[in-house]
């Protein structure tokens, strides 16, 4: 069971690339990551030997195709605890996963004056499409404050979430890494008597899931950030609810019968799947979660814990008070992402300086401005790690900002 | 990959030519209606149920020569036959089509049906065979309804 | 200029394929087209060495991606001539395009008693959505009816127009091949009030386009058909239409600013596009449409032509009246879409024969129930020709016919 | 790759450090708000228009050297200009960013703002460069409204 992050690294062609003759130094996983040589070759081959139309066409190949797409359903139930594989819905990406929950569920189940639950650490993807209904709809939208510390600020949540409807928050903050205590905020929701929806884009690639032991209603979560292909989300639901959602898109595969007075779906999960899926990105994905399986969630999660303690110990031991690390620094609540302000350089410099060394860093709102105003800043930058990272790069970065901080402060 | 011969037995094609029980039955006879959306079939099955015994059954619609095939034969098969046994039946049907798990109850007689065993060897056209069971099954829910 | 349908097929390795020693005979590209040697290529290699997230961080491999994401924006929209790349929206298929245009614009300036114009050759796609929201708001939605030889029937047109404010419809159905006259329906729609929306899915892969010269406002179309990866669809849209629409999903990316109270949208085509793109798709969709560019439009349209008319001469040779061919015998009027019905063999007995025979045809209602039920049949098969097949793949199509024939009909 | 010398000119950075014309005026004065959405970049331009002649600006919000730097440049650069010079100036500025496409007119002297021709190099930082001018545009047309 050991974990070899340099039989890891060489998965990953991308991590081999040379730039001006320096090594890439990947940080921006949270943002999206780079993928194996087997989710690749997987995708590769397929349009090479096997692509072809899925659950249309009754040829061989489009029925191998459609096996093999459908096996990415199977593997991904797996992977997240579902019951069966027609809970889980192949989206374009974790965005239009939460907007299907919104539209359809919510656009169904919410009406004037009801109330739905978010954090104040939620990404755009689950805020925009509720302001969205509940601007149609006249919802209202309550926050769930932060400590100091950047964890969810629980304290008051019984009574935010008295009367609600739902209650939609993320396992892992994309911005400050929090890993939130996801059971305890379905439990709290169900006793409101509010639906529970988990934001699992950047839990899910990080950490064992189990959405049978979370209780939870629905998940979103992305492939792309989870070493597999760019276009393809997913978004898993309790059956029971699946069905009596209506459906969202409209379309091709997902109907039963149409009439020119009008249409019947398809049964799940097909009634969410309108039109032509992304066919090789599904599965490619199927050999993204092959990938992670093997390795193991465990695994993964226990590397990252390492090198985030090691690049928190490097960050603080090398800058002190020129650096101000937002969130926990308790590695337990906290996953590899790490947000900080340098001095008084702002985050699109210290990132160009970084890339002067390959070190790559997202520098700005992440797509979660609330978040910003409340930590008082515009932007901040953010390193994040995944499994193919090495403590070797937490000082690499660190050295870089060295010379940012040379280069601003004199 | 295997051959026509695997998947269009003799049998098949002759009820497929020659379907038996084609036609419709007037109220109080049950009619449940089935499609597939991957291929457009249609079809009705129309169920006597008296005493809890199947006494009547009528087939309509359009498909292929599997799905009718199939349901022509699973007409023959249900017909006097009472509602448990029939259910055993279904049971069965759907285990050699490998989409029920578990151990099939061997006492269940399949007699001609086993012709369409080939069809598993053909995944896109087990929806076919089964199309015309899981009508009945519906068929005999709505009769016990 | 030379067109060589030779060297096309070796540009795709999928077509050298030999299944039980015998050849592949695809002839399913109106469902989803095969891809070639180029775009798996810009795929692969855009994976291995270029990966980054897209107009969201600043280090050169982000913006490198950027870079690449966005040319082939532009190449789109040279593709179909319109005015300027902004006017081009990727979608996840055109499936979700379609959605886009009913949801977003529809929503906005329909209500109850709004008249919407379709035609009974639609695709579910073009159909399906227009149902929902007319179920949602008290729309009517009027047919244009097929001429014998499967042609639009415009007898009538402007009555059906009248008051209307929508008309939707397809540029080339995907079933008879029917090849509509999009500015003559263009014009018809706009002397009427209503705004034109073409589904160009089956049009822009197999024919040059171009959407100023039919001053159409809206067009949705898909990559997969277009020998473009699986995945990615587009919206072209004038851009004063899509100016004042308002978005459609929501989250990152398609934000300009937002707070708890709520959101600014983003700029075009950043308004409609949100959450993480399909990065790798868009980025080989640009190797499709140099591909098809180098190639030349009309060149493609001139070879199918010829296969087409190979193969209605084939079969109508051969069969007689044991053959029923659907759509118009015209040439000049219908693509390299060929439906027909056999004797009295079932299409799914029919495919499963070809299929013996590696010959890939689709069977079923190719999501177009209204024309199936108009054509009398709850079925057809399809045989659909690209730029990669031969008149000889016609000719294989045949024999396999006979022997369906000779195993049912004896 | 090009350097950082090349993107931060010591007149860049000594601009960001010592930014000039900060602050707010006070109606009549016009203000226009500007942000990049991509960094989070937010940017204030007032502008004191009196007889077609920019008599006085002042810039506030928050931004990268880059932003801050042509914001400072650019207050210096106006003030005291009639708005056709001031325009002229936004055009041939957006010119050096090529942005804007044509000839530039080279008749219109840049002065100074040239450090800040190496920020094309760097394509993702041209609209922190142009951030503040775009706002000055927007402040110009309201000013004029
Ligand atoms: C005419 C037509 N419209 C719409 C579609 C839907 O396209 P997609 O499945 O790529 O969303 C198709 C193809 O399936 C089509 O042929
Ligand atoms: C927490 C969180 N939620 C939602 C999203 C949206 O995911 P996607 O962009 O794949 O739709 C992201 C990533 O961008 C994220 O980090």
């Amino acid at each position: 069971m050991g974990f070899d992050v340099e039989k890891v690294r060489a998965d990953f062609p991308i991590l081999s690339e040379r730039i001006n003759g320096k090594p890439l130094v990947y940080l921006d996983s949270a943002n999206t990551s780079q993928k194996p040589r087997s989710v690749i070759d997987a995708m590769t081959s397929f349009m090479e030997h096997g692509y072809g139309p899925t659950n249309r066409s009754a040829y061989h190949l489009a029925a191998e195709a459609t096996d093999r797409f459908e096996a990415t359903r199977t593997k991904v139930a797996r992977f997240v605890n579902a019951r069966s594989a027609s809970e889980i819905v192949f989206t374009k990406n974790a965005t239009e996963a939460l907007n299907l929950v919104v539209r359809s569920w919510g656009g169904a189940n919410l009406g004037p004056g009801d109330a739905v639950v978010l954090t104040h650490m939620e990404h755009h993807a689950n805020i925009v499409p509720w302001q969205m209904l509940a601007a149609e709809k006249g919802l209202e939208i309550r926050w769930v404050p932060l400590t100091a510390d950047g964890l969810l600020d629980t304290s008051g949540l019984e009574r935010l979430l008295d009367g609600a409807k739902a209650f939609s928050f993320t396992a892992m903050s994309n911005v400050l890494g929090t890993i939130n205590p996801v059971a305890d905020l379905v439990a709290a929701a169900h006793r409101a008597g509010a639906v529970a929806i988990v934001d699992g884009c950047q839990s899910v690639p990080h950490m064992p899931t189990d959405v049978q032991a979370w209780d939870a209603d629905f998940m979103a979560f992305s492939s792309h950030k989870m070493v597999g292909p760019s276009g393809v989300g997913m978004l898993w639901a309790r059956e029971e609810i699946l069905e009596a959602m209506p459906p969202f898109l409209g379309g091709g595969n997902m109907i039963s019968d149409v009439r020119t007075e009008g249409f019947t779906c398809a049964e799940l999960p097909a009634k969410f799947e309108a039109g032509t899926q992304a066919i090789v990105e599904v599965v490619g994905l199927g050999a993204a979660v092959d990938y992670l399986t093997a390795i193991g969630m465990a695994n993964v999660r226990a590397h990252e814990r390492e090198v985030t303690v090691h690049a928190l110990d490097a960050l603080k031991g090398r800058f002190g008070d020129d650096i101000v690390i937002h969130g926990s620094p308790d590695p337990d609540v906290r996953g590899a992402t790490v947000s900080f302000a340098f001095r008084d350089v702002h985050p699109h410099d210290v990132s160009q300086v970084l890339d002067q060394h390959n070190v790559c860093v997202r520098a700005g709102h992440h797509c979660a401005k609330p978040l910003m105003r409340l930590l008082g800043a515009n932007a901040t930058v953010r390193a994040s790690f995944y499994l193919y990272n090495t403590p070797a790069e937490a000082d690499v970065l660190c050295d870089a900002l060295a010379e940012a901080g040379d280069f601003f402060c004199l | 990959m295997p051959g026509l011969e695997d998947l269009y037995r003799e049998i098949i094609l002759d009820h497929y030519k020659n379907p038996r029980n084609r036609g419709v039955l007037p109220p109080p006879a049950v009619r449940a209606e089935g499609h597939n959306p991957l291929c457009g079939d249609e079809i009705e099955v129309y169920l006597q149920v008296e005493d809890g015994t199947v006494t009547d059954v009528r087939i309509s619609g359009q498909g292929c020569s599997i799905s009718q095939s199939s349901a022509s034969m699973m007409s023959a098969a249900v017909k006097g036959k009472n509602v448990e046994d029939v259910r055993a039946l279904v049971s069965r049907f759907k285990n050699m089509m490998s989409i029920e798990e578990g151990e099939p109850d061997t006492s269940v007689s399949l007699g001609d049906l086993e012709a369409l065993q080939g069809v598993v060897k053909f995944p896109v056209r087990i929806k076919c065979a089964v199309l015309a069971w899981n009508t009945l099954a519906e068929g005999l829910d709505i009769s016990l309804a």
